[in-house]
């Protein structure tokens, strides 16, 4: 099966979703005749022509605010925000708007979009090149939120959020684009060619929301994790000799709940990671679920290992990213607990 | 001791507070019938000066002049005001019923019912309107069935919104009306992709847009100009001036020596003033921009000069921030008074028969509402289900709502 | 004591603050000659001047914005946003720029001011008339978040708010302005002139940021609250007779989790409410937190009672509320787990 | 079969992709000298005009013509000339260290320096920038240490941001240098908010906003000119258009038929189109509105027409979007090079002594770099600790950061 980088699987994933369906277009700024700055939409504008695929001016708020006029046209709009953390201007026609239509309207009007965003550290890249802000999407009801963690699922959930019919916020894990990441920044990232996920099957498939995966069976503990911090809690596991059960959450809205349940009622004990800042991070809603619905069989408090509450700083990257040894660290700790 | 070449805080504040005598003198109104009509395909740069002029038709002997008189037929103007009227007639009637708490809440229209209601008349099936709330005129006039709109108002059992939204926050796909949204402005960049979508797809349908003079300060108007204007989107973009922002006059919004429509000029949009009560006005501009759109010949910026008579909302006294006299003063008069004198002058009305189509409009608004009540109101009767509630946030619900539903026990 | 309702507390703490230093302006739409829609800034433009409280173009982004300027300047403004429904437009001014000027500029720029807006539900306010967003504020570094529920503590807190060196969000519960409220939509409510807690002293006070307060001891479950569901909480204890000890949370960030983990600790129980939607909500933040801190003294799952994983309804506004039979439902769960 | 009517969707493009011959024929150049200068406090309605045309200065042949020439000093010129090429010099040493791998990112202002450096000259001590990562010039022409520039770029242990923002967001409040935020746009209406500030304080000083051609489509852009307006803030609101937003051409943001200048205009508010490759020009013009705001007669929009030469940042190359000639076709020439030659014509200055002052800088700047250096880079030597991490996000840090501090083992 053909080996593809994360860039590749996304931009196959609009190819795909292109030619089976005249309804979905694809903009965003840099978006079209270059490509992007992370050239995930490189080759659709030659292929698709300019009104498939374009430039649009600097306002996320436009580009926003003009899809959700396009998808309640009927039109599947999948446009780009350049940077996770340049949504905010468009904050307000995500919550408002898109993620209430359907409902406010009672079904006259509906939304299907997706606003796709390369997300967090690990480049370099300071407060302004590194956020994580799922935690405020998985707050607002009508929205659905996806975080893909490798090239197949990359595609897959890429094209079932495009043929959802509600609006997706789909993050990116730019430090994933070119390899799986385990957060060891001083050594070579294995490419995605060298990496089974790397796998991506050609033409169309669709990888279903709202489903976890496990990607490491293990009896000791659970590890909850998406995206980059899926490799690092691989390589945490790895490096304590801990036998973790790490499941890759894929989508954070809708949640997977049962399969984080069954789990963590497995392994009785629980440790949540994400990039994101601390409080009222997503894992605050993991940590909330899963001291409710195993209770009885939790043996150790729930331990969140993230981001700490400050902005992404530049030079202190390292000692921010929650890297293996933290996740290692509270591994351990939730062991002997 | 005052510092030399100190700066000071310009705040600017409407000419007359309640207590004060309204003084509209100032007010620059230019004769009907004295702006020129250029054509439609016109460059832009050529007729900037309609930006800050006020396209008239109808002089103040009540006759139809100038070049952009003649857009519609007598049964058109006959019907026109049947629309204007009952519009009125709707909005007392549910002013009232708010009042006796059959709903929480309402928002008229009086002294604007030309705008929305004119505007009506120069679109076609498909297309698609972005309005505030204070466009029923567009759904009045396009034939939606009161019943429904009451319905709605009501949040009873018939609530096509199954009582989620604020009373008159109205959406109806098929009547070309977009959801109302309480966050201002969203929706003018949304007509804007809505029209660009209808381009992508070589469509013949176009958006309109709507926003108030205040609301036009908010991010998504600026969006919307640049995407129109970058994209050439078949839209027209309506700002109704009507002075006020519930208690902020139009200065805080406007500023400047500008006019509202003159900020589509940055952008090389063509911008049109209209006399927003003056029914013939709003027509022939709206045909002029509708066509501007439908020969794909790009966006129109259109500001409707006008006046908000009532308070803001239910919830509004405006008596606190303006003279009470100050809407008899304003200097473009009433719409419906307007249009019924024209008709009167052109042989086609008479005060005999507007009475007698108050008589009849005022029967048919109360049966429309003694029929939605029959469904209930507010606090009484029937009423939506607390099972709706969880309804239609997803196309399909996903498990933690149907757990929620469960726990609620609907 | 004067007894004041929540509106004249509010107003009378900028009253203050702006007697007190020049430095403090207000401004907002509607709230200069008009006094703002719910007149917590009536008489200040007059006592002022209109370069003190003036009327602001519809414009969120444009208030916090210019707000931002001015306290980059040296001023100290507090702005009204008119309901919290409308922040968003503001989002980014908030998250991008006002959390973080300190921090990347070193100090060599700071940002105090205080975003005043009136949430919650209750007066049949439909979608955009009642929402909780102060979760989205709490996954914010550098912001500090406020919630007072009654006119003694929303005046020292607002005037504690403007006096601090950072952005404060102050979150005013819109159905306490008259009167606590309990939740029973359908008996008459006390008004504040008959309640303890609507004496407010005249002249400067300021209660300090980031202490809780205990509103009922109890043993046997710990109820965490703010805002209206204070009284709410009260109400189901009441209704119950469970022994809930109640801690009004006041300021979320930074949090008082001494004095949470003290209750908890003691009561071996917890539930937490607030009228936000449930998932992501802040009550996510209470629940993982507790269950950190005090997880070997928890004999029961935390429970979480807060407004449904739903936009806030305009008919059904009584089913979407998480009024005192739903909280007591849960005390009794709690109990009895 | 097409339908009749139908529309489509218009995408703007640049006349020359990669490839293709540059040709900037269609750019209308008005002549030097040729657009007339106003009074200050001119009515705006009176000088539309100036929001369509370009001021210009310098003419072909090196000489200062018409009304805006002589604002400044042969010193003041001389000085000019020495603080564009030390800010060209800058450029090179800190691209080629990022290319080192001493820092993460650069971002250069190659053709641009005039822009920032004039316009320095007419600010004064107190007053205040909120620029964005394109205005170093302001540093450099303001007599901010380079080092210090240097140390921040390097996130050494004396950089002054403490390691935690990207190279080149400098900020300084006694350079008056606003913190600069990797978000676009949002330091407009922060500006506008800053002067209002210094009005309601009866202050004297202004402020100064500054936005790129593709960062006026944001948001921040409409809320800056609506509160600038309104409030008739003692603020200039530059934009600097050098053609391109990274990979889009000025098109993509300005569409329809106006200029950036004229998104003034709708808001009354004067707008000017200045050579921004013309460092007399920008200075003129910069004491222009600069006055105008001090007189507290409000805000001036000035549109700095100029060209981005290099590559948006370390991160980009351009030749995938634009030809590579592109930039030696650009008609408004290097804004070094036409100083140098006005000097030259007017006798200040020769070859020879250009040569030397070259090397001079070049001297001056590997100084700077070397102390620099001798604190530390990106990922050798000195740097600022875990520690500071954790520091300054409140004034006082609240328990829940000390505990995660401690956690953090710092
Ligand atoms: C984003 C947002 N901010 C504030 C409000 C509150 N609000 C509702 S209507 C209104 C005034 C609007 O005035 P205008 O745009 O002139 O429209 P009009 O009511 O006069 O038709 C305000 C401030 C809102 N609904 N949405
Ligand atoms: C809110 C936001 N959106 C997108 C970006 C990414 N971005 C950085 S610079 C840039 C182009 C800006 O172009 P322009 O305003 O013309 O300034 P120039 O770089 O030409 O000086 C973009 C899109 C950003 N920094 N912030
Ligand atoms: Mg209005
Ligand atoms: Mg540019």
């Amino acid at each position: 099966m053909p080996r593809k980088t994360m860039i590749e699987a996304i931009r196959d994933a609009m190819d795909v979703s292109m030619g089976k369906d005249d309804n979905v277009v694809v903009f965003g700024e840099d978006v079209g005749y270059f490509g992007g700055v992370f050239r995930c939409t490189q080759g659709l504008q030659q292929k698709y022509g300019v009104t498939r695929c374009f430039d649009a001016p600097i306002s996320e708020l436009g580009i926003v605010g003009a899809a959700i006029g396009m998808a309640a046209y009927g039109l599947r709009p999948c446009v780009e925000v350049q940077f996770a953390d340049y949504v905010y201007p468009a904050y307000d026609q995500i919550v408002s708007e898109a993620a209430r239509i359907r409902y406010r309207s009672n079904g006259e009007f509906t939304c299907p979009m997706v606003i796709r965003m390369p997300t967090g550290g690990g480049i370099f890249g300071g407060q302004t090149h590194s956020q994580s802000p799922e935690a405020l999407f998985t707050h607002v009801s009508g929205l659905k939120v996806v975080v893909p963690s490798n090239p197949h699922d990359a595609k897959g959930l890429l094209i079932a959020s495009i043929e959802d019919p509600d609006p997706v916020i789909f993050l990116e894990p730019k430090r994933l684009y070119n390899g799986p990441f385990d957060g060891h920044h001083d050594r070579p990232v294995t490419p995605w060619s060298k990496h089974p996920l790397g796998e991506v099957p050609d033409g169309h498939y669709s990888t279903p929301l709202g489903k976890a995966v496990i990607r490491r069976q293990g009896a000791d503990v659970t590890i909850l994790a998406y995206g980059t911090m899926v490799y690092v809690a691989e390589a945490a596991a790895e490096e304590t000799g801990i036998d973790a059960e790490i499941i890759d959450l894929r989508t954070l809205l809708p949640l997977d709940l049962d399969a984080i349940v069954a789990s963590v009622k497995k392994t009785g004990r629980c440790v949540v990671v994400h990039e994101a800042t601390l409080t009222s991070g997503f894992g605050a809603e993991l940590a909330a679920l899963v001291q409710q619905h195993c209770f009885y069989e939790l043996e150790a408090p729930i331990a969140r290992v993230t981001g700490w509450d400050t902005p992404y700083p530049h030079a202190q990257e390292w000692d921010y990213f929650p890297g293996p040894a933290r996740v290692g660290q509270a591994l351990r700790e939730t062991m002997e607990a | 001791m005052p510092q030399k070449n100190m700066l000071s805080l310009h705040v600017p504040e409407p000419e007359v507070r309640p207590g004060g005598t309204p003084d509209f003198s100032n007010v620059p109104i230019p004769k009907a019938g004295s702006v020129p009509r250029p054509e439609v395909n016109v460059d832009p740069r050529a007729i900037r000066d309609l930006a800050y002029s006020i396209i008239r038709v109808l002089n103040r002997e009540g006759e139809a002049v100038g070049p952009w008189a003649g857009t519609l037929t007598d049964e058109e103007l006959l019907e026109g005001l049947r629309h204007m009227m009952t519009l009125r007639a709707f909005d007392a009637r549910m002013q009232m019923a708010q009042r006796q708490g059959k709903t929480s809440f309402y928002m008229q229209h009086m002294g604007e019912e030309a705008v929305s209601c004119a505007f009506r008349k120069a679109l076609l099936p498909g297309d698609m309107n972005f309005p505030t709330y204070r466009q029923a005129g567009l759904l009045i006039a396009g034939g939606y069935p009161m019943v429904e709109m009451m319905n709605q108002i009501y949040s009873n059992e018939r609530d096509p919104l199954k009582g989620r939204q604020l009373p008159v926050m109205y959406a109806s796909k098929e009547h070309g009306f977009f959801s109302i949204s309480g966050n201002l402005t969203t929706q003018y960049i949304q007509a804007v992709g809505w029209a660009m979508a209808s381009a992508i797809r070589n469509d013949t349908k176009i958006a309109v847009g709507w926003v108030g003079d205040g609301a036009t300060a908010e991010s998504d108007f600026h969006a919307a100009l640049v995407f129109a204007s970058t994209y050439k989107a078949p839209v027209v973009l309506n700002i109704v001036n009507n002075q006020w922002a519930i208690s902020t006059f139009q200065g805080i919004a406007r500023g400047g020596s500008g006019t509202f429509a003159a900020r589509g000029l940055g952008f090389g949009i063509p911008a049109l003033r209209v006399d927003g009560n003056d029914y013939l006005a709003v027509h022939a501009v709206a045909k002029w921009a509708t066509e501007r759109a439908r020969r794909n010949l790009g966006p129109t910026l259109i500001e409707h000069v006008t006046y908000r008579v009532g308070a803001h909302s239910t919830s509004d006294d405006p008596s606190a921030y303006r003279p009470k006299e100050e809407s008899a003063a304003w200097p473009l008069g009433d719409p419906v008074l307007r249009l019924k004198n024209h008709l009167i002058v052109r042989g086609l009305w008479s005060e005999e028969r507007h009475k007698q189509a108050e008589a009849e409009i005022l029967d048919t608004v109360i049966a429309a509402q003694k029929e939605a009540e029959s469904h209930g109101t507010l606090h009484a009767g029937g009423k939506p289900s607390a099972r709706d509630m969880f309804e239609g946030v997803y196309a399909e619900m996903p498990p933690h709502l149907r757990r929620q539903r469960q726990q609620a026990g609907v």
